[in-house]
């Protein structure tokens, strides 16, 4: 393990060099996603897959679907101004390692970390996985900022979108089309099943979410807006972004009048009410996240912009 | 008996108030018709205390106002009289006189006469030393207006001087007053007499005062001054103003307690000195009122001999009443003298007058040159014979060389003014007969008071007929008329002024000094813009990613290794 | 734990989520969500102090809440300068609606990481900030804006990073990510030495302390000036907050003896470099953007003052009125250039004379709140640099007068640089757009109150 | 009512005008003139009633906690009231002026409002209670008079006021940096006469630091000398304006805040005892010749005046520095009198400028003839500066030559010496021009303000009116009433009996 490690390490050095010297903005983008994951890992090496969950969606995904976003707005240009290699750079970072390495040496090769405390809850926290019930009980409050933080990037990025290009093209084709169909069912089954088992073992919402929203984008890559075509109202549309947090937290609230405080569950009704909560934010999720990725046009800002330009 | 201490501050307030009335555009073509009414005041106080003097010698008139300025006392006693007596006569008869100025700023003329006027009346009844202060000012920087008046060159050339030397003499004044002021923690001029204080600032009032006498060196405004002013600003000039030195010597120095004084020797010299300076001078002059002018300080001379034994003698307030009657012979004599002139001048045309004029004239000029049984000799002799038992002496041929001197002034006077050009005006019958009265006064005012006697007549005559032989011996062996432009020693110094003012070198090393700041000055401007232009563009640095990478880093490094080493 | 705290945050979440939902309104949920959190968060003054557990779970296991006086204080900031801004915001109608649930969000965020004693926590309201934060920049239609939020969104992520390092390194020792327990354990080491770098340098990165600042100036010079209130006085100083809550806290128990010669040297050298580019740059907002780096010296220079246990404790609040002073300076001060802007059309110095000269009020408030940031009486500046030159005194450090004095000339320098154009005859070069009179007032007030603030310093800081 | 609402009141009548004036139209020329004059009103009206009651004992203070030991504190005490009365009266007289000034230029509303903020200003200075109240004002007074000197706002008069701001700042903050350091080493208490810093003689090299840091702080607004240059050019600024700088707000100032850290903070005697008395007169003195000598190669009017000012304001500093009651009593009513006669001085140059257009001392000849009331006053203020009697100026100098021969310092009397004389040699000149020079076929740009007078009549009233002051207060020196009578009050309290 210790060569993997050392590997990884490496890797992330490499990788976050080349993110920032770069003189290809693109290029830079694109390893700043591999960077992020590359440090999920190590996360995962430093067994805490938790804060690796939420580094790989956060940090790689969601900074990276943002980042790529912005780059596709401005124009392509490459920064002259960045050095390939300065000595400073050498000098400053070389001695950087250096200390990393000294401190990393001196942590603590059993570290634990609460796990013992996290085990000993487990009956009271309502799920058997004790990722799931750090994630959605012990520390639900992180989880349900972290919906929140999902939201805001979907939020920021239609902020950013004023001239509304669509992001992509419809792929045209009868077997993306026909693929799409066949696929869908299967990924909706996917998604609940990754939601179930995060009760005992890793997955939960976040893996779920994401998995139906791969489903919702290759869909709306082979039928262009699908849900643009009055089948679903806008109304519902936006509420799925909102939803997960907004139960999240109601219930939340419901803890704080029920004198078990706030963002917890009376230990009887644990269960049920997370898995209420996982099945709402996994579909905020992944509308948020399919959202991101195709670019939703708001008819509304469409059309207030029509008249003004009339 | 009426209480006239009143009178005391209105006397120099009224004609003050003259002066604030001047103010009104309306009352300025009667400002010099109303002239001789600001005397009102003091006349009434001089003749009503006149009559209290005469029933009892010592009275004293007394007014204290403390919270007038730093505490205001006046008062008048004999010595004060007597002053007050030739202030008025001179000021009244100059006011009369004053109708020859007639130009459109006469009243602006009567302004200063009266601001003056205020301060000479006022100067005589201050009794501390603020107040003397305060209208020795009024009078000496008004009489500069005076001396300005007929604006040609001469007279602010003559004014500047003048001016120069009255401000000078007013803070070298100044300083003493406060010196002796602070040192003795009081005004009070009766405190003052008695008790003596430190040197330099006797001395400081000392040469404060002698620039109004006229001591030489100090006198050269003087000779300019008295022949620019008009002919009545002259009169009161030389027949009042100037004696102003000789009271405050008296009354700012500490009268009753200088006998001790090492350096009182000094003082008969001093007073030789100027008779014989001014004499000297007076002699080379054509302009009979410059040649007055030289006079005035050569018999200033007299009354300096005159306050240095009197300094000396064991009852100065005593003693000091005769340099008081030399004052006052002085005052009308010169005051008659130099209005003498105005007559011969603008009246050249009333030829009914003219023998009578210069019947005056030379009466006026013989009083003066010490003719026998009239005051000038009267007096002198007296003096002579009071100083007898004082300290320091003078040889006699110094004294007698004194009036020698003055004769010869006197004669070379009426050649002089014989010689005026003319510039008829109308007369004034009132000023006529003031003027008569004023010689005539001249005259016989000694037999109110003294007995001349036969055995003195020969000594008497003596410095007259060596005048007179000397003269003609030299009218006839000579015949030169030696030449001295008035203000002798200021002909010297404005030379000195032209000159330094003319260094062309300095001048042209300042403007380069100047150019040089410019230029400097838009250099830095110039490097101040590129430099602000560069700490623009030095952000750049910060904002090139690798850098701020870098910089990331260094301080990761610096926090992290700096706890560890 | 009272009704309020959970409200603080999720007040403005809840009320920024509806805003996307109803769009056509947006402005007018925003503005309610504004100001019940404004409400709020000046009623949390009113609460006791106190610490609590999220969802019941024991310290190790949940996540702590803790409301102390620090707390308080930052919450009331926000809550001031939040209301004033949302007012402005509020009459601008040129902002676009996005403005509205970006900044509620930021303002949760905040308020949630004010409330936060969890290290972890911090982390997650720190990229919820960060997020609205960026976008906020992003939606100024301002030439260069998306670039700068770019940058901005990368420096952001950064210091999140790293700040995230440092907090897997805490628990890794720990296996606690509770603040105050933390500081219990706390023990010296190099892998401490490097929680507290990475944790130091990724906030300091967001603070935009000197050398890391070039983001701020772009960023805050290019937005809305709504938006650059909030940044410059709100959004800083929550990354600052951390610092002060590591340093003076968690970190406290390690010898940090050359700590103060690190912070006060940057912060002079802060000072010095932003009030050096404010004296030259061309641009009214850039001006203003450049004084933010140098006030941010002054914090630093605070924190390096404070980091020295000699001074009590209670002097902490000078720290506080710091960050007061500046939020409420800075905030009135880009609040009152939005409206110069907005009227000129542009913000290029050289010909801002005329509209400056007929923008009374609004300039009159640039003055007030240029008079608070010099420190010059009697304003809330004038009394934090009165603090500053005391403990200055105290440590005996005399160079730091030099640097305090001339820090607080060069700003009277670059405000004066603004009002001097006012005061020339400059004549009208281009028409004037209209904007709301309320506008014109909200900033005065705002301005008055950095001054208000400094006369009442003893009853707000109570002893 | 009570007594400490009294500094609030009084600070209240000239801020709350000065703030609702900023936001009148243009226009509205009644409104402001009324607000500006009844403002004044009542403050000199106040100020006298604070006086009366002075005098019968009662005690004006309110304070206000700042920070912990920290006290911003409102105090009327005898001194206060010295410079709160100057100020108060020569508030009403300028506004008047400025108001016939001003008429019909631009920017009126913000022009009156930093006049009447710069009067709440000074009040404070007076009434600042202990040195941290000082220098709130203090400071205050250099932003409120900053806008002033720049209101013309040509290219010189932004440069003026580059110039002034970059001076006062940095006074400013050496003064703070002084006072900190003071704080930490002896806390912030009340002014009191002595002052409060004996038990620290320990502490000399501090009190060293201390002293020259306030010296310089103050120096800078007293116009001390190496400190001085911004005020010749802040003469670009209007008449009113240049009054109020030289006789009232600003130098005064300075010159009064030397007076409190002289008695009230270091207290006379122990400055004396260490030293800093001396170099304080050494600096005064060098001050007063060097003003007025350059005064004499001016041949702009304001500018001459400017530096006469220098020379003049410094008088202050060498009374309170020959550490002697008698000296102390001379410095402390040149306050007064120098104000009187300066304002006198610059509202007559003003009305030239104003009404004939005359800048330059050549261009005054014969203007005695056209505005005769203008040159009197001019001719008053003048005699005054060169201070003969029975004017205001000799009262001064007298006490200032009677204080420095009690404490020994002999060559004092020299420097007042030629002080005086170089008086007379740059102000004679002026007056004998506009008397007796000739007066121009054409004035350079004259104006007919008025036909009955000679010109507005607000802008002739309040130099006249200064003027009579200055003659009446010279004149009844001796009444208790008078500056001097008040001084010696004061005077008393810090020596402890004369």
């Amino acid at each position: 393990m210790l060569v993997f490690d050392g590997l990884l390490a490496l890797l992330i050095l490499g990788l976050a060099w080349r993110a920032t010297s770069s003189r290809d903005l693109f290029e830079s983008i694109v390893v700043f996603i591999a960077l992020g994951l590359m440090i999920a890992l190590a996360w995962v090496r430093l067994s805490a897959p938790d804060a690796a969950l939420a580094e790989a969606a956060i940090g790689s995904g969601l900074a990276g679907a943002l980042l790529l976003a912005t780059w596709s707005r401005i124009e392509p240009q490459t920064d002259d101004r960045v050095r390939a290699f300065s000595w400073s750079w050498a000098l400053v970072f070389s001695g950087l390692a250096v200390g990393l390495l000294l401190a990393f040496a001196q942590i603590p090769a059993d570290g634990q970390g609460m796990m013992d405390e996290v085990q000993a809850h487990i009956p009271q926290a309502g799920v058997a996985h004790p990722v799931t019930a750090v994630l959605l009980n012990f520390r639900a409050w992180d989880t349900a900022l972290e919906l929140a933080v999902l939201a805001w990037a979907w939020f920021a990025q239609q902020a950013l979108n004023r001239d509304h290009t669509p992001r992509y093209q419809a792929l045209d084709g009868e077997v993306l089309q026909t693929f799409a169909k066949w696929l869908t069912p299967l990924v909706l089954l996917v998604g609940a099943y990754l939601l179930w088992r995060g009760a005992t073992e890793p997955g939960g919402a976040f893996q779920a979410g994401a998995v139906l929203a791969a489903g919702l984008v290759i869909y709306s890559l082979a039928y262009q807006h699908p849900w643009r075509a009055g089948r679903l109202n806008d109304w519902v549309w936006r509420l799925s972004w909102v939803g997960g947090f907004w139960l999240f937290v109601m219930i939340g609230l419901v803890g704080l009048a029920m004198g078990v405080g706030f963002m917890g569950y009376p230990p009887a009704q644990a269960g049920g009410l997370i898995l209420l909560i996982e099945i709402c934010a996994t579909l905020s999720i992944a509308f948020l996240l399919a959202a991101m990725f195709s670019g939703h046009r708001d008819t509304e800002t469409l059309a207030s912009k029509s008249n003004k330009e009339s | 008996m009426m209480d006239f201490s009143g009178m005391l501050a209105m006397i120099w307030l009224w004609p003050l108030l003259f002066a604030l009335g001047l103010a009104w555009p309306r009352l300025r073509p009667y400002g010099i018709k109303l002239l001789p009414w600001a005397l009102l005041p003091a006349g009434l106080l001089w003749f009503g205390f006149g009559w209290q003097l005469l029933a009892d010698s010592s009275v004293t008139l007394k007014l204290e106002w403390p919270n007038i300025l730093v505490g205001t006392r006046l008062n008048l006693d004999r010595l004060g009289f007597v002053w007050l007596s030739l202030s008025l006569i001179v000021w009244g008869v100059a006011a009369l006189h004053s109708r020859w100025v007639q130009d459109v700023y006469a009243w602006r003329y009567a302004l200063f006469f009266l601001l003056s006027l205020a301060g000479s009346l006022g100067l005589v009844v201050a009794a501390d030393a603020v107040s003397f202060y305060l209208t020795f000012s009024l009078m000496s920087l008004a009489a500069w207006g005076l001396v300005i008046h007929e604006r040609h060159a001469s007279a602010q050339r003559a004014a500047r001087w003048y001016i120069l030397l009255a401000i000078l003499g007013e803070l070298w004044l100044f300083v003493g007053i406060v010196a002796r002021a602070a040192e003795l923690g009081t005004t009070d001029l009766s405190i003052w007499a008695q008790t003596s204080s430190a040197g330099w600032g006797l001395a400081l009032i000392w040469l404060g005062l002698a620039v109004k006498i006229g001591v030489p060196i100090l006198h050269i405004w003087l000779p300019l001054a008295h022949p620019a002013a008009p002919v009545p600003a002259s009169a009161v000039l030389s027949g009042v103003m100037i004696k102003a030195g000789i009271i405050g010597w008296w009354l700012l120095l500490p009268s009753q307690a200088m006998a001790n004084n090492e350096w009182l020797w000094l003082m008969p010299w001093l007073g030789v000195a100027t008779m014989l300076f001014g004499g000297v001078l007076g002699l080379m002059q054509t302009d009979p009122k410059a040649l007055l002018a030289y006079s005035s300080i050569s018999q200033m001379g007299w009354l300096i001999w005159g306050i240095g034994w009197v300094w000396q003698s064991a009852q100065p307030e005593w003693m000091m009443l005769w340099v008081a009657a030399f004052a006052f012979h002085h005052a009308l004599i010169k005051a008659g003298l130099f209005l003498a002139v105005g007559w011969v001048k603008f009246s050249a045309t009333q030829a009914r007058w003219m023998p009578w004029v210069w019947g005056m004239v030379i009466l006026l000029a013989l009083l003066l040159a010490g003719l026998p049984f009239s005051s000038g000799a009267l007096l002198k002799a007296e003096m002579k014979q009071v100083s007898a038992d004082a300290l320091y002496q003078l040889p006699d041929s110094l004294l007698l060389a004194g009036s020698v001197i003055t004769g010869l002034l006197m004669i070379q006077f009426v050649r002089r003014l014989a010689r005026l050009e003319v510039q008829p005006k109308t007369l004034e019958k009132p000023a006529l007969i003031s003027w008569f009265s004023l010689v005539g006064l001249a005259l016989i005012w000694p037999y109110a008071f003294m007995t001349p006697s036969w055995d003195n007549v020969l000594s008497d005559t003596q410095p007259l007929l060596i005048a007179v032989v000397f003269a003609t011996a030299w009218r006839i062996r000579v015949n030169r008329q030696v030449h001295l432009a008035p203000g002798d020693g200021v002909v010297w110094l404005e030379a000195a002024g032209v000159k330094i003012s003319q260094l062309k070198k300095h001048q042209a090393w300042w403007l380069k000094q100047q150019q040089y700041l410019v230029y400097w000055r838009l250099k830095s401007q110039q490097k101040l813009r590129r430099f602000s232009k560069r700490i623009y563009q030095a952000e750049r640095f910060f904002l090139n990613w690798s850098n701020y990478v870098t910089w990331l880093g260094a301080l990761l490094l610096l926090v992290g290794l700096s706890q560890v080493f | 734990m009272s009704w309020m705290l959970p409200a603080l945050v999720l007040w403005p979440l809840l009320a920024a989520t509806l805003g996307v939902l109803h769009q056509k309104h947006a402005r007018h949920w925003g503005l309610v969500g504004a100001l019940g959190t404004a409400v709020l968060g000046v009623a949390v003054m009113g609460l006791e102090t106190s610490s609590w557990t999220l969802g019941g779970w024991a310290l190790p296991l949940g996540i702590g809440w803790r409301l102390d006086q620090l707390a308080q204080w930052m919450l009331l900031i926000g809550a001031i300068v939040g209301l004033f801004v949302s007012v402005y915001a509020w009459l601008d109608h040129t902002l676009p609606r996005a403005f509205w649930w970006l900044w509620l969000g930021a303002w949760g965020a905040m308020n949630a990481l004010f409330l936060s004693a969890d290290v972890f926590n911090i982390y997650v309201t720190l990229e919820l900030l960060g997020i609205s934060a960026v976008a906020l920049v992003a939606i100024s239609n301002k030439a260069g804006a998306t670039q700068a939020a770019m940058r901005y969104l990368l420096v952001s992520l950064l210091g999140s990073m790293l700040f995230l390092l440092g907090v897997a390194l805490l628990y890794g020792e720990y296996a606690s990510l509770d603040m105050v327990y933390l500081a219990q354990q706390m023990q010296s080491g190099p892998v401490m030495f490097l929680a507290l770098a990475a944790m130091t340098v990724g906030l300091m990165a967001k603070t935009a302390l000197f050398p890391l600042h070039a983001w701020l100036p772009l960023a805050h010079g290019r937005a809305h000036a709504a938006v650059s209130a909030i940044l410059s006085a709100l959004v800083i100083k929550a990354s600052f907050y951390l610092l002060i809550r590591l340093w003076l806290e968690v970190f406290a128990p390690l010898d940090l003896s050359l700590a103060f010669w690190f912070w006060a040297l940057l912060g002079s050298l802060a000072v010095l470099w932003g009030a050096t580019q404010a004296l030259v740059t061309p641009s009214l907002k850039q001006l203003v953007a450049w004084s933010t780096v140098a006030q941010v010296g002054y914090l630093a220079i605070g924190l390096a003052l404070m980091i020295d246990a000699q001074a009590q404790f209670s002097w902490a609040w000078g720290l506080v009125g710091l960050i007061l002073a500046h939020a409420l300076a800075k905030s009135a001060m880009f609040l009152a250039v939005g409206n110069i802007q907005q009227r000129a059309g542009h913000d290029n110095l050289q010909q801002l004379g005329y509209v400056l000269r007929t923008e009374r009020k609004t300039l009159f408030a640039f003055g007030l709140a240029g008079v608070s940031l010099a420190g010059l009486p009697i304003s809330a500046g004038f009394l934090a640099k009165w603090w500053l030159l005391e403990l200055s005194f105290d440590h005996q450090a005399w160079w730091l007068f030099g640097v305090l004095i001339l820090g607080s000339l060069m700003t009277a320098g670059y405000v004066l640089r603004v009002l001097n154009l006012a005061l020339t005859n400059q004549a009208q070069t281009q028409s004037l757009q209209a904007i709301p009179a309320g506008r014109e007032w909200l900033v005065l007030i705002l301005a008055s109150l950095a001054i208000v603030s400094g006369l009442s310093a003893q009853s707000l800081w109570g002893g | 009512m009570d007594n400490s609402v009294w500094p609030l009141l009084i600070i209240a009548t000239s801020l709350i005008p000065g703030i609702w004036i900023f936001f009148i139209p243009e226009h509205q020329r009644f409104l402001r003139s009324a607000l500006n004059i009844g403002g004044a009103l009542i403050k000199l009206q106040l100020v006298v009633l604070v006086l009366i009651g002075l005098y019968t004992g009662e005690v004006y203070q309110i304070q206000w906690q700042v920070l912990p030991g920290l006290e911003l504190k409102l105090r009327i005490d005898g001194l206060a009231g010295l410079f709160l009365l100057l100020s108060a009266f020569l508030w009403l007289i300028t506004t008047i002026y400025a108001i016939g000034y001003l008429e019909n230029s631009p920017n009126r509303s913000r022009f009156f409002g930093f006049f009447t903020l710069c009067v709440s200003a000074t009040t404070g200075v007076a009434m600042a209670g202990n040195l941290f109240s000082f220098v709130l004002f203090y400071e205050l007074l250099t932003l409120a008079t900053w806008p002033l000197v720049v209101h013309r706002g040509t290219q010189q008069a932004i440069a003026a006021g580059r110039v002034y701001l970059r001076y006062t700042l940095i006074g400013g903050g050496a003064l703070l940096v002084g006072t900190v350091i003071l704080h930490r080493l002896a806390g912030s208490p009340d002014f009191v006469p002595g002052g409060y810093l004996d038990d620290l003689a320990i502490h000399q090299a501090w009190l060293w630091l201390v002293f020259g840091l306030l010296i310089a702080g103050l120096g800078v607004k007293a116009a001390l000398v190496p400190f001085h240059s911004w005020l010749p050019q802040a003469m670009v600024a209007p008449a009113p304006v240049s009054a109020l700088l030289h006789a009232v707000a600003v130098v005064k100032a300075g010159a009064f805040g030397i007076v409190r850290v002289m008695f009230e903070v270091y207290g006379i005697e122990f400055a004396h005892g260490l030293g800093m008395a001396s170099v304080l007169l050494v600096m005064a003195a060098l001050t007063i010749i060097y003003g007025s000598v350059r005064a004499l190669f001016e041949m702009d009017i304001k500018k001459r005046l400017a530096f006469s000012t220098v020379s003049q304001v410094s008088y202050v500093a060498l009374g309170i520095a020959l550490a002697g009651p008698l000296g102390a009593i001379g410095g402390l009513i040149h306050i007064v009198h120098q104000g009187l006669m300066k304002i006198t001085l610059f509202l007559t140059a003003g009305n030239y400028a104003e009404t004939l257009g005359i800048h330059k001392v050549h261009e005054l000849s014969g203007v005695g003839r056209r505005m005769p009331w203008t040159t009197v006053a001019f001719t008053l203020g003048a005699l005054g500066m060169i201070g003969l009697p029975p004017l205001a100026g000799f009262v001064s100098k007298w006490y200032l030559g009677l204080g420095a021969w009690e404490v020994g310092l002999y060559w004092v009397l020299g420097v007042l010496f030629i002080s005086s004389l170089l008086n007379a040699a740059y102000f004679l000149p002026l007056v004998y021009r506009a008397w007796f020079g000739e007066a121009p076929a054409q004035w350079p740009h004259e104006q007919t303000l008025s036909t009955k007078f000679e010109t507005h009549w607000m802008l002739l009233f309040p130099p006249l009116i200064t003027a009579a002051t200055v003659v009446l207060l010279g004149v009844f020196a001796g009444y208790a009433f008078t500056t001097l009578g008040w001084v010696e009050w004061l005077v008393n309290q810090e020596f402890n009996g004369l």
